[in-house]
């Protein structure tokens, strides 16, 4: 095997775009012959309003954008082929009945502006995902338009502020705590309010006293994720709730940790006002390489009356409607009723499963998240990576590398990269901020025992590996089609387009 | 256990002795109030098996008239345009259906490159020079453009062309409510936007300034015209500037020197680009719009994707993911997520933008499709176009009863107005199997709308199927103007 | 990178199978519940006619399937990630467009007994078919019912016999070159009749004296592929035909190769009697991993009566049937109609290509495989692999490797195993048997110049390297995900199925 | 240049000067002689872009009318079964879906592993321990087997049960009368094979008998009585099987000592496998059958697969591929194709088959769709069926004018006669949406089959369905009596 090539036929390969493939001439796409009387292109469209140049599109044959494509996919991790425990993004299996579903032509061909009484079908659907999700969440009034969990957010935000407004009322700190995801921060701003964070107490939760000293009156709302980003249900809930509303606020629930709680625990019932679900985490919605998503928001009553339009109602008669009125209502935040694709998918998904099967899908969540934990303590993997809070956890757990790092010089990244040469995906990293070198696992439910198994053996084999040889893992990943990327150099001198 | 779950009965013993606990039910005892737990099953009907579910959703689906099952000539912001096979071959392809944002790009390197060649072309196709990797769709994305324009020049105003589709400006003003910017709406004359009132209505606390190319009303505007009107009514006033954005209370982002003019923000349809003139020639900044005609089915409205592509300046203050090219430590060209200090995750309250996840599939999509139409094939899709819609304007207008809206050039959708009601016109006509087009009024709530109809062209629309229409649409409109004469 | 692993994570992992994965109770399949009144189940089946215990199959969810399959999958080359030049073949790009229009349930739904009158889209489709591939075959009666393509050898051979039994005679012997596909002689046998071998002349074609020899009144029939598969037409096919005809025999033409003529030059207008189409390999039928394939027959005049049943007729208004009538019909070669979802592929293809386009692709076969064939020459490859026999070649060409063996000492199968580091299909090898080291080239008319480059400059490389160091390519592969295999020891001690 | 080629016109020009000539006409000009040259166009419709043809058809499609858009009992050999999405999917994924037979192992893994689990799963369902990789279907799979009985002993003669599907015994008649066996038929008592004659017809020149389970008629047959019977009945006879082979001309494959009995062969539906006997436990030597069934469409009529499964003395007769473990030179598990020197590639005339592309991707369906289905769901889908079946039965004999057609069990299909003109009530059901089953005289062209209607139940026909086809069929009956009483 000695001069024997050690690339394979992927790796040997220089990455090359659509665009440096082709030649002038070639074509794909197969234009249809003119049918209609043939006029003056002047006349139809006069040259200063023309463009002058084409575009400088690919010009390639079927077979070149096929070949491209697929070979390009393979240079691609995907759940369907391997572990994917990326924490707080929920990587639960994707059934295919749901693309099936959602490419029936009656829901994939349908127009968004089809009369409603010719659109019954997709109206009753959203309708009862909306039923079911704020029977999920224990707030019934359901908007399904945000177009992601983020989006929700802002919707919510929203709505909290015009319910203030509505109460003549200008409030402007949202309360966050330290473990919250940037899309909370962030949308806080862009919702032109301010963020005032609150401290984590030593159990992982909110800490009361600081909650207790920042909520006044001009506290408008409190956002949280409970289970939080820890993978840890804040016990103190029914206080925290009591507090903000105490003083006015409202309690808005980031539901990208839905995945514990479903048929456990509903947000409502904690106290929530206002919930946002993620429909690619929960509810199954394939991710797509990082979209599509959806993000429908349940509240209670008296946030209600705020809700973007349209809404869909049902009538008297049975029949389903768009309810485009509402004085009060935020309005809309995009386009049209929202990505009806992934209703249609989530919808499918919980006809399958049933009130049973989403609890069960939350048991199974959680008992894999803590026997995951438990293997990598029996494997010693505690030493080197502690459980960040507590002892047990709900669907996630954050570990911290702080050990590993000092013990054997091996950083988070480090054994994120070594596991790609053993076919996982790495776990989520450096998220939660507040956690040292922090590794967030999510197992989701619909993992075997074995693959846990060899998960928890794969970290605890690089650990070992480490103690030996800590730049080995210090230079991964090898096997992968490039390696290690100088991002650096990237943001240094940014080229994001190719240059023609 | 449902069927995608795996734990046995003998697999939860198993792991139930590791965790050291006796019951799954233990686990949430041990962390949750019991005062917070559901003690009943969820109201929801019982699980089905996947036949049954297929059963159901295809029922559904059969009480959807879409445009398989009618001759449609709606648009309006979304099209019936044909969807190559090869597309969903790739986007049903595990490797880019299941993954999620490529947070490790060693093996992500597919996504990626995607994204990069999706900027690519976005970039030639608005020739602006930096394009994103994705919005969520078409007009929250032009509200993201108003929030750029908020960071950049902090200026307290916006000013929107009527020619924009109702659902964007209601978006803008949603957001703007948000972020503190108040919106100025632009009215329309034959059609266009009313040049002299554009001029007015613009100054130096714009902040920027919108308009739609073609516009709702299927108007070809000139975009050169309007930009520098903008640029030119819109100069100075940096300190009202840095005032406006203080008094707006925005957080963070450093707002560079509150340039001296509004930004030109321009929502553009994808398709007619092969023979439009671009927004980058136009004198635009920032051009956004809604990809759905790019390889993305109408799916009741979405998903589909956004797209948005601005002047270099830009770059910095751009929302959601951008991909940039790399070398790995052995040489090799490679692609990353990058200028990531600008997004939610790193920046947090001060983050350009809250996206995070966003329409990767869907842009996937979009740049497949316009590798398969090709440099050439998007040229001649845009004359096509403009020649069928041409036919089908002339050809409808000359029906007793029936006049176009306005006479500016169209390329793929154009206004008519009928002397009957819209609304009965088109009930007749679906009678008939063809959705003629959309009501106008019932879309913008403009009483000036009364009577209007939007007619949306593909190249699924022949000849012989505008010809029906107008057999269909001239027989509705004759049997509704008989009966308003007889006067029922 | 010392101590780092060479092996990618698929090389690191030992085959298991599907039998080896799951756990007793698993599942994917969830039945729907007994909606019918619950009956003793001894008085629905008698114990004795039931089966004991359960087959053993596999007990898996759904994920584990959906990722066992998926993974497996990427230990296949495809022709959709790369060049396939397998020689014989036709690798031609496969249109998705063809398994769009082939799952639209009114053709994937239907059942093969619908009455006609409710399947008529099916039979036009179906009648149009045989129209155009009677055409391109210069043989208008077509019977679409054969499998593939040795089905349609059986087919014809089976008509040819009745054809000669309607006559009275029983003719036993039938003639085939010594290029013939395996398929042939095969058939010839499961026929009930007996394979007399020709020789082949210097020129690549049918030695005429052999011919002449060995032409009697004891021929039933001659099968020749033409081009045949040296990629080379026999430019004494006329004479052959009249030699043929002069004895009473029938001419059959094999039409694995007719990739070659389509539009260019019909079997019909050469003289022959019978043909079988390969769908799969002319008309795009994607190849499945070995199949389907479908294998229609176009036949004369002649034989026509004799044609398999039912045949799909046009009657008098223009409706379509199934004629099940034919008194001297050879009968039915297999249930229904035949593999109607492939007519559905190779239809949508003509309607695509028309006329010009299936003409074009012919040329266009034709010009890739000369283009190829001067570019290993420019390189020099000749000398290790010269063109077996002529100068230029049509769809496909023959080198030999002998002189590659003898001065390089590199058998074809090691260049063949060479190419796959190189991450190409190999072409076809040891094929047709009187080549030495055959290597059977046929690049298709989907593949780019660029895609020819790149593959002539593989073989340059890898010549080059074996004059340097023959035991690399004698190792090769070295990237895949199994290396070479111990064939000898599978068929000694054969292990065809998971022990349980 | 199509849309499926990539030679531009400088392309070409490169390439016909790399290879020396002119022009691509020049090529042919010097290879085919002009005499066969076809000089015109092919008289054909000109070509279409993709979505033309799409449309194209997709109108076919919607001329026909399918499983989806009635209610239909129809069977007979091809089911109405649910096939699970991720069936699709992997079918779909060009690694399954774009390859060809496995030659190169090294870059084949997936497919010839594949392989390797398909015969396993057929094996495991037949009770049976060798399985090849695939047939082209089930009729020809069981004429297969009769080319393997016909090599194995020579004997002269086939018997095959008139409960063979109408089909399989055509095919069987096709192919024996090429390789020169008779076939002789025994007929049915009561729906099932009748014992005497069977055992009457088969004697030492006897080569295989063939029996179907269930039968043609849905009826369960005894498959361990007739398979004892047949090999009692034709034992010995060495001699004769010796000079019955010399008689016949069979080529090649040594007949290993004319083997002391006939062959015994069934044909079975693998759906019902789960609770009914398998052949294996049966006395059966070799069983085939159609796999359409198992995660394979209707696809009116094909392509779907066979599969061919026999007691181990039959392996190095079997026909077509099969897959066999091995290691590579690293020691690694691997798989190849084995046993080539059965195959038409290697041993040339004296194969013991001709097929050489056979059904991979739908095998690849078919054992996808058993490991969905599982050692437990093979079961409950087969009591689910029995049970159905039974109720429709039941159900349906109990309306006026219809009557069972035997009394045999039965388990996923049952005959019926009416005492009505069957094409007539078909065509009545028809109109109210309901396909009420085969025309069992129209299949098999027997007289004494008059008035039989096969009616096949799957997972997708509920008890609300076989409710509605009583009340449908119940009617259609009584009117056709009624105009037969009133003699129009
Ligand atoms: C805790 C949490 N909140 C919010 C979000 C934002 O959701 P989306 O990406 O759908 O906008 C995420 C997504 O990763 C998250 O993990
Ligand atoms: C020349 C030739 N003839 C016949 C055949 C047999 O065709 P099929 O595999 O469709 O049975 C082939 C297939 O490879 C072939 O190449």
């Amino acid at each position: 095997m000695s001069g024997a090539p050690a690339q394979t036929p992927q790796q040997r390969e220089q990455a090359r775009t659509i665009f440096e493939r082709g030649a002038p001439g070639r074509r794909a796409f197969q234009c249809p012959p003119l049918d209609v009387p043939e006029v003056d292109g002047e006349r139809l469209l006069p040259a200063r309003l023309r463009r002058a140049q084409p575009p400088r599109l690919p010009e390639v044959s079927e077979p070149e954008i096929v070949r491209h494509y697929v070979r390009l996919s393979k240079r691609n991790f995907d759940l369907d082929s391997g572990f994917y425990p990326l924490g707080s993004c929920t990587m639960k299996h994707n059934p295919r009945l749901h693309e099936r579903v959602a490419a029936l032509p009656g829901h994939a061909r349908l127009h968004p502006l089809q009369d409603p009484e010719r659109a019954q079908g997709a109206l009753e659907l959203m309708w009862n995902l909306q039923r079911a999700l704020g029977e999920i969440a224990g707030l019934e009034h359901v908007s399904l338009q945000p177009s992601a969990g983020s989006h929700g957010e802002l919707a919510g935000l929203l709505l909290t502020r015009a319910y203030h407004e509505d109460r003549g009322e200008r409030r402007r700190k949202v309360l966050t705590p330290d473990t919250a995801h940037g899309t909370n921060p962030a949308t806080v701003t862009m919702a032109g309010l301010e963020v005032v964070k609150l401290a984590t107490n030593p159990d992982g939760g909110i800490d009361l006293d600081d909650l207790r000293a920042k909520a006044d009156g001009e506290v408008a709302c409190l956002m949280l994720t409970n289970p939080n980003t820890l993978g840890l249900f804040d016990r103190n809930i029914q206080e925290i709730a009591r507090t903000v509303h105490d003083v006015g606020a409202t309690l808005y629930y980031d539901g990208a940790n839905l995945n514990a709680v479903m048929g456990i625990s509903r947000p409502g019932d904690m106290g929530f006002d206002i919930v946002h679900f993620n429909l690619h985490k929960s509810f199954t919605q394939p991710h797509g390489g990082g979209g599509p998503g959806s993000g429908p928001i349940a509240v209670s009553q008296r946030i209600a009356p705020f809700l973007p339009r349209p809404l869909v109602v049902r009538d008297g008669d049975g029949g389903f409607r768009l309810e485009h009125d509402g004085d009060r209502s935020i309005g809309r935040l995009r386009g049209f009723q929202g990505n009806y694709g992934c209703f249609v998918r989530s919808y499918a998904y919980i006809c399958s499963l049933g009130a049973e099967g989403l609890t069960d899908a939350s048991q199974t969540a959680v008992l894999n998240a803590n026997y995951l934990l438990a293997r990598l303590r029996e494997h010693g993997v505690a030493q080197y990576l502690p459980l960040a809070y507590g002892q047990l956890c709900l669907h996630e757990f954050v570990l911290s590398g702080g050990p590993m790092k000092r013990e054997l010089g091996l950083k988070t990244l480090d054994l994120a990269k070594r596991l790609l040469d053993h076919g996982f995906h790495p776990p989520t990293v450096y998220f939660p901020l507040l956690v040292e070198e922090a590794l967030m696992v999510e197992p989701t439910e619909t993992e075997t025992r074995e693959t846990l198994d060899a998960f928890a053996e794969a970290i605890a084999e690089i650990l070992r590996e480490a103690a030996g040889d800590p730049e080995i893992a210090r230079g991964a990943p090898y096997t992968t089609p490039v390696r290690r990327l100088d991002e650096v150099a990237a943001a240094k001198h940014p080229v994001i387009r190719q240059p023609l | 256990m449902s069927r995608y779950t795996a734990t046995t009965d003998a697999d939860r013993a198993a792991m139930l002795a590791a965790i050291g606990v006796d019951s799954v039910a233990e686990i949430f005892d041990r962390q949750i109030p019991a005062a917070v737990r559901l003690d009943r099953a969820l109201e929801l009907p019982a699980g089905l098996s996947e036949h049954e579910v297929f059963e159901h959703l295809r029922d559904l689906a059969a009480r959807n008239v879409s445009a398989e099952d009618e001759l449609s000539f709606l648009g309006a912001g979304m099209y019936d345009h044909y969807v190559p096979a090869l597309i969903d071959m790739l986007t049903e392809r595990s490797e880019f259906l299941t993954p999620y944002t490529p947070y490790q790009p060693e093996i992500s390197q597919g996504g990626l490159q995607v994204m990069f060649e999706y900027q690519t072309a976005i970039s030639e196709l608005t020739a602006l020079p930096v394009s994103n990797a994705s919005m969520y769709e078409g007009p929250s994305a032009l509200a993201s453009a108003g929030y750029l324009a908020k960071l950049h020049n902090g200026r307290p105003r916006f000013v929107a062309s009527a020619g924009l589709h109702p659902h964007t400006l209601h978006t803008l003003r949603t957001y703007a409510h948000g972020f503190g910017v108040e919106v100025v709406e632009v009215g329309l004359r034959d059609g266009v936007t009313d040049a002299d009132a554009w001029a007015a209505a613009i100054d130096e606390n714009t902040s920027a300034a919108f308009f739609a190319q073609p516009n709702f009303y299927g108007a070809v505007e000139d975009a050169t015209a309007l930009s520098a009107a903008a640029k030119e009514a819109g100069a100075g006033g940096a300190m009202a500037g840095r005032a406006a954005e203080k008094e707006a209370g925005a957080g963070g982002a450093t707002t560079r020197g509150a340039a001296g003019a509004p930004v030109v923000v321009a929502q553009v349809d994808p398709v007619t680009l092969g023979i439009l003139a671009p927004p980058g020639e136009c004198g635009v900044d920032v051009a956004v719009g809604e990809g759905q005609s790019l390889g993305n089915r109408l799916d009741f409205g979405g998903p589909s994707f956004g797209f948005f592509a601005a002047r270099e300046e830009y770059l910095r203050r751009m929302p959601g993911r951008i991909a940039g090219e790399t070398r790995d430590v052995d040489g090799r060209r490679g692609f990353v997520l990058t200028l990531q200090t600008r997004e939610q995750h790193i920046r947090r309250e001060k983050a350009t933008s809250n996206i995070c996840t966003a329409q990767a599939l869907n842009a996937l999509a979009g740049v497949v499709h316009l590798a398969w139409l090709g440099r050439r094939g998007i040229v001649e899709l845009g004359e096509l176009l403009l020649a069928r819609t041409h036919y089908a304007r002339e050809t409808l207008a000359a029906l007793d009863g029936i006049e176009k809206l306005h006479s500016q050039p169209v390329v793929r959708e154009f206004a008519l107005r009928l002397d009957a009601d819209v609304a009965a016109v088109r009930r007749r006509c679906a009678e008939h199997g063809v959705n003629a087009g959309a009501d106008l009024r019932a879309l913008s709530g403009r009483e000036s709308d009364r009577g209007g109809l939007l007619v949306a062209i593909t190249e699924r629309r022949t000849r012989a199927d505008i010809d029906r229409l107008a057999t269909v649409l001239g027989a509705a409109v004759a049997a509704e103007r008989e009966k308003q004469a007889v006067g029922v």
